[in-house]
């Protein structure tokens, strides 16, 4: 397969797995899906490494490194807040009301 | 070329950001998911330090730790009712960095290979930086919109249509432009344009509807990615940006389904004037309303209670009052739960957060399906901000704009008490006609105000 | 993308498609379902040209004629088989019972 | 080379085969899929005759018409009852078909380019003939099981396990043999013990558990294809294969859960001795049986009749007359309707077939979930030929084969009919507890030959 294609046929499957993969998510969940979405394209940082790495004025080194530090941001940062957001859906022993027999 | 190695490696990280995305798709292994995510972002990141040849790695680096201690922070201080705000910051950094990696891969094809470009490349590239560059800016104002550093209204100015359109043909010729003379400056400018675009996009677009446009901008983003992954030959990027290119693509429909919303009114609405939901004007009918204490006693004298919570009590931040009441309630032997609408709140499933974050305990947190059939067996029902979730129109009214949207059944309990402001409608911008009930009681003022006099009211009793 | 790496990228896709794809399904559309699955592997059909196409020796085209009408048999009987079964499923109109009022 | 416009057609039939798959999983779009489906196997074989360079045109094309005018006559003719041997016909012929292909392309293959071959194109080569053979042997060795060729009960010699062990390994040693020395003899070999691999997997398989074996060799020949795809540098064989290969694991393991069966207890219970499901005894314990004239008094004085059709029903080819039955009953005021369980008859779905094809009208044939509650209103309820469907051990019995299956809640009518032949117990092997029950009574016989004297006997009421 020449080259244009084979990225068109990994395009268009991956398509059809991310609709397919959400396709039963109940709406308590969506916030924390989208919040996971949003880390997993903070996966741009491959990227910016890449042109970052390749860059070689120092103008362009410039840029390279705001969009490193946008793109990890936007990974850990999305990771870490999705991560949180799940906690509190998370079935905890119930908690005591405070001193119930005063 | 990369590696052999290397792409196996890229490959099982696209493979954990489709089970990242299976995973978060079920509240049992939604953690997990997000993790596995996390993991495989990780891994790709890691494998390109190894496997490709990389200039600048102390600026890399340190940049990747800087990148790093601003996102931990900002993600581990951030109040859960701003959570929003803080998802569409992300999102907006992180379009902002494919249209930055795009411009200097356009830099670099332009310089080197002036005539080995295939078309197809330029125009993926013209795209990331385009849609990149409106997700930036579109983010930065719904976090604006949200953060209130400026009006939650629609922002409709008179040429604004015209404005838009006209952005958006400058961006297809610019495009074209940048396909047959692959030059930095035109990708400069393709920014601007797109920067602007997302601004005038985002303006019109009201508080309530933002949640919709933030996943809106965030399957922008994946799509950016996407072809910037094309661009720079990268799989595991295409792979990712496409996942979430698609999937936000068809949680936006789902956001906007489970609001009642089309998503052509959320982003248009505005401007055809007419239907600005949450416009509603306050009616004048008479009502019957309370003090706290009166209130009070109510609660006080009841046996079973159930609590609605509402994207009011979001606004005035009263979560924590309101677990205080309950507990105090709780204590007098009263069986108190809390109904949880899916869209209650400022985001789906926000509410389960909030009141998770108060440390509501998990129990009495009961989903629409679960508690909808006890509500007939409580005595009063506690709607704390909350209008639209427990309109009865939704099943009473064809027409209404919330029509069929499943609601919760508080108009069959004994007794009904609202806590909000004024006699103005919601989100959906009708009029509840369970206020002018009978058996209804209205709480009037700020519900973080009123809830505290409650407070001490039912610990006075 | 090295080629044996490009066609794994494609094979796993294409698992996740096909698992996502029918993990909704109800058991009344099991056989249907498989019937159907059946049929569309009959594209087999394709690769028994191909190599039909190329045979030199008069053994090798028999053989690949006999593939030919294997996989063509495949494809054709089991998409029409399928679609057979399914014209079953279609809600119709109400039978009269004969003659209900003699 | 294949040129581009054909790539991007064989995609567009690889989608249409998605497309298919997704339309097939929900019975309102069932049909249109299949077309799609059909569709895009169409569009792919019709690319290869203008994007290749074809030689031997005119044996290509007459094989075609064979093999067209074949399939549509046995998919035509068939009857309902014997489509699931058809189904394993029709993919047995497709498993040999994938085999032939990779033997051809061996033998092109080890005479060209000795020198140049791939290890791992070798491999790929040897896992399509080897898994073609097992599917193509395999599933005809289901057909003359189904088609009652040969016994449908488990065939289980003392060597068995050995010789199973045995081809096991000469199969992965010949493959590792043809990886390293291609060469067209080894293949030829790698076929015949690929094709007894096949027989001594399918024959220790139980006849009723046949649907899920028929299942897993479908998804064996989807990966055949695939990896056939992958020798020809094909990418629609490739991905139509792995759809294939994928989803038919799924649905294998759907298929089992919906009978109560593990995947490994269907093939290789019978080889653990053990328990031989449908081999258990009739039990002696006294009942109530009654002739086809008392029956039909009952059945002729009920408000309420529902039928419960099953196993043993498909098996007698009763269904016509048992519609002929259910108009009479119509006809004297009394209302009939079918309850379907999703596993009764001899694939999943197939009572379903069945029934339609008997003309009994849709509007009488009721979904488990759709009927349940009305069993408790339910006069008399006839059972035939079923026996696993409605036994309450399911439900009481923890232990039991089907404990936890969701069952037809026969028990709650007032009167419980069997039709059957003998007091041996269904599929599960386990008495069913029903058949002792005072409201219960038995009519002994054939479906078809007690279903005729019981018309007889009604109409003549
Ligand atoms: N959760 C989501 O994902 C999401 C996102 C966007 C839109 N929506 C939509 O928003 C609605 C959510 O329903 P809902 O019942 O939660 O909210 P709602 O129908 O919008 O009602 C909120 C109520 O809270 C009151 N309120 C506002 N600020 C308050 C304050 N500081 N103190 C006390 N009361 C206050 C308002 O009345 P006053 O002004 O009189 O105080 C209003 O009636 C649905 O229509 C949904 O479709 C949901
Ligand atoms: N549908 C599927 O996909 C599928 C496939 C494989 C297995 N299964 C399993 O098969 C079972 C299906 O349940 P079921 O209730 O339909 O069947 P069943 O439990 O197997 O019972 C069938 C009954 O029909 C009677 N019978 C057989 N031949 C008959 C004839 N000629 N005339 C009258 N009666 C006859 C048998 O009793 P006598 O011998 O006394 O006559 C037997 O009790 C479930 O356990 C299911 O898990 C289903």
């Amino acid at each position: 397969m020449s080259e244009p294609v084979v990225w068109l046929t990994i395009f268009v499957l991956s398509v059809f797995v991310g609709i397919e993969v959400i396709s039963k998510v109940s709406s308590t969940l969506h916030t924390p899906l989208m919040s996971g979405a949003n880390a997993i394209h903070g996966v741009i940082l491959l990227g910016a490494i890449l042109v970052t790495g390749a860059a070689e004025s120092t103008v362009a080194v410039a840029v390279g490194v705001v969009a490193v530090v946008l793109a990890t941001v936007n990974m850990v940062g999305g990771f870490v807040v999705t991560d949180r957001m799940l906690q509190m859906f998370v079935r905890r022993p119930p908690r005591q009301p405070q001193e119930p027999r005063s | 070329m990369t590696p052999t190695w290397a792409q196996l490696a890229y490959l099982v990280a696209a493979v954990c950001f489709i089970l990242a995305l299976k995973g978060l798709s079920s509240p049992k292994t939604a953690r997990r998911g997000n993790l596995v995510g996390a993991f495989g972002a990780v891994l790709a990141c890691a494998i390109v330090f190894f496997a490709e040849d990389l200039d600048n790695l102390m600026p890399i680096l340190i940049a990747i730790v800087v990148g790093t201690v601003v996102g931990v922070v900002g993600a581990r201080r951030v109040q859960m009712t701003q959570m929003p705000q803080l998802v569409a910051l992300f999102n907006g950094v992180g379009g902002g960095a494919a249209a930055l990696v795009a411009l200097l891969e356009l830099d670099e094809l332009s310089r080197f290979a002036e005539a080995h470009i295939a078309r197809f490349d330029m125009a993926a590239t013209g795209f990331t930086i385009l849609v990149g560059a409106v997700s930036f800016s579109g983010s930065l104002v719904t976090f604006a919109k949200l953060q209130e550093l400026m009006t939650t209204r629609p922002v409709v100015f008179p040429g604004l249509p015209v404005a838009f359109g006209a952005a958006l043909l400058a961006s297809v010729g610019l495009s074209a432009t940048l396909v047959f003379e692959p030059n930095l400056s035109w990708g400069i400018v393709l920014a601007f344009v797109g920067l602007a675009l997302g601004v005038l996009l985002v303006l019109p677009v009201g508080g309530a509807d933002v949640p919709i446009v933030i996943s809106l901008l965030n399957a922008f983003t994946g799509l950016a990615v996407a072809a910037g992954g094309y661009v720079l030959g990268n799989a595991v990027l295409l792979v990712a940006g496409t996942l979430v290119g698609a999937s936000g693509t068809l949680l936006t429909k789902l956001m906007a389904t489970a609001m009642g919303r089309s998503l052509f009114n959320t982003l248009f609405g505005a401007l055809k004037g007419g239907s600005t939901l949450g416009a509603g004007e306050a009616s004048d009918r008479p009502v019957r309303s309370a003090g706290p204490q009166d209130i009070a006693i109510l609660l006080g004298y009841a046996n079973r209670v159930i609590v609605v919570p509402g994207y009011g009590l979001a606004v005035a931040q009263a979560q924590h009052t309101l677990r205080e009441l309950v507990d105090v309630l709780g204590e007098k032997g009263i069986v108190v739960d809390y109904a949880i609408h899916p869209v209650a709140g400022r985001m789906p499933g926000h509410m389960n957060v909030l009141l998770a974050e108060a440390q509501v305990p998990y129990e009495q947190l009961k989903e629409m399906d679960e508690i909808n059939g006890d509500f007939k067996h409580a005595d009063v029902v506690l709607v704390v901000g909350a209008n639209d979730v427990v309109n009865p129109a939704a099943k009473t009214t064809p027409g209404a704009p919330i029509y069929g949207m499943p609601i919760l059944n508080a108009d069959e309990a004994g007794q009904v008490i609202f806590m909000k402001r004024s006699m103005r409608p919601g989100f959906a911008g009708i009029e509840n006609e369970l206020l002018f009930d009978p058996k209804t009681t209205l709480l009037f003022g700020d519900a973080k105000d009123t809830m505290s006099k409650l407070l001490t009211a039912v610990k006075a009793l």
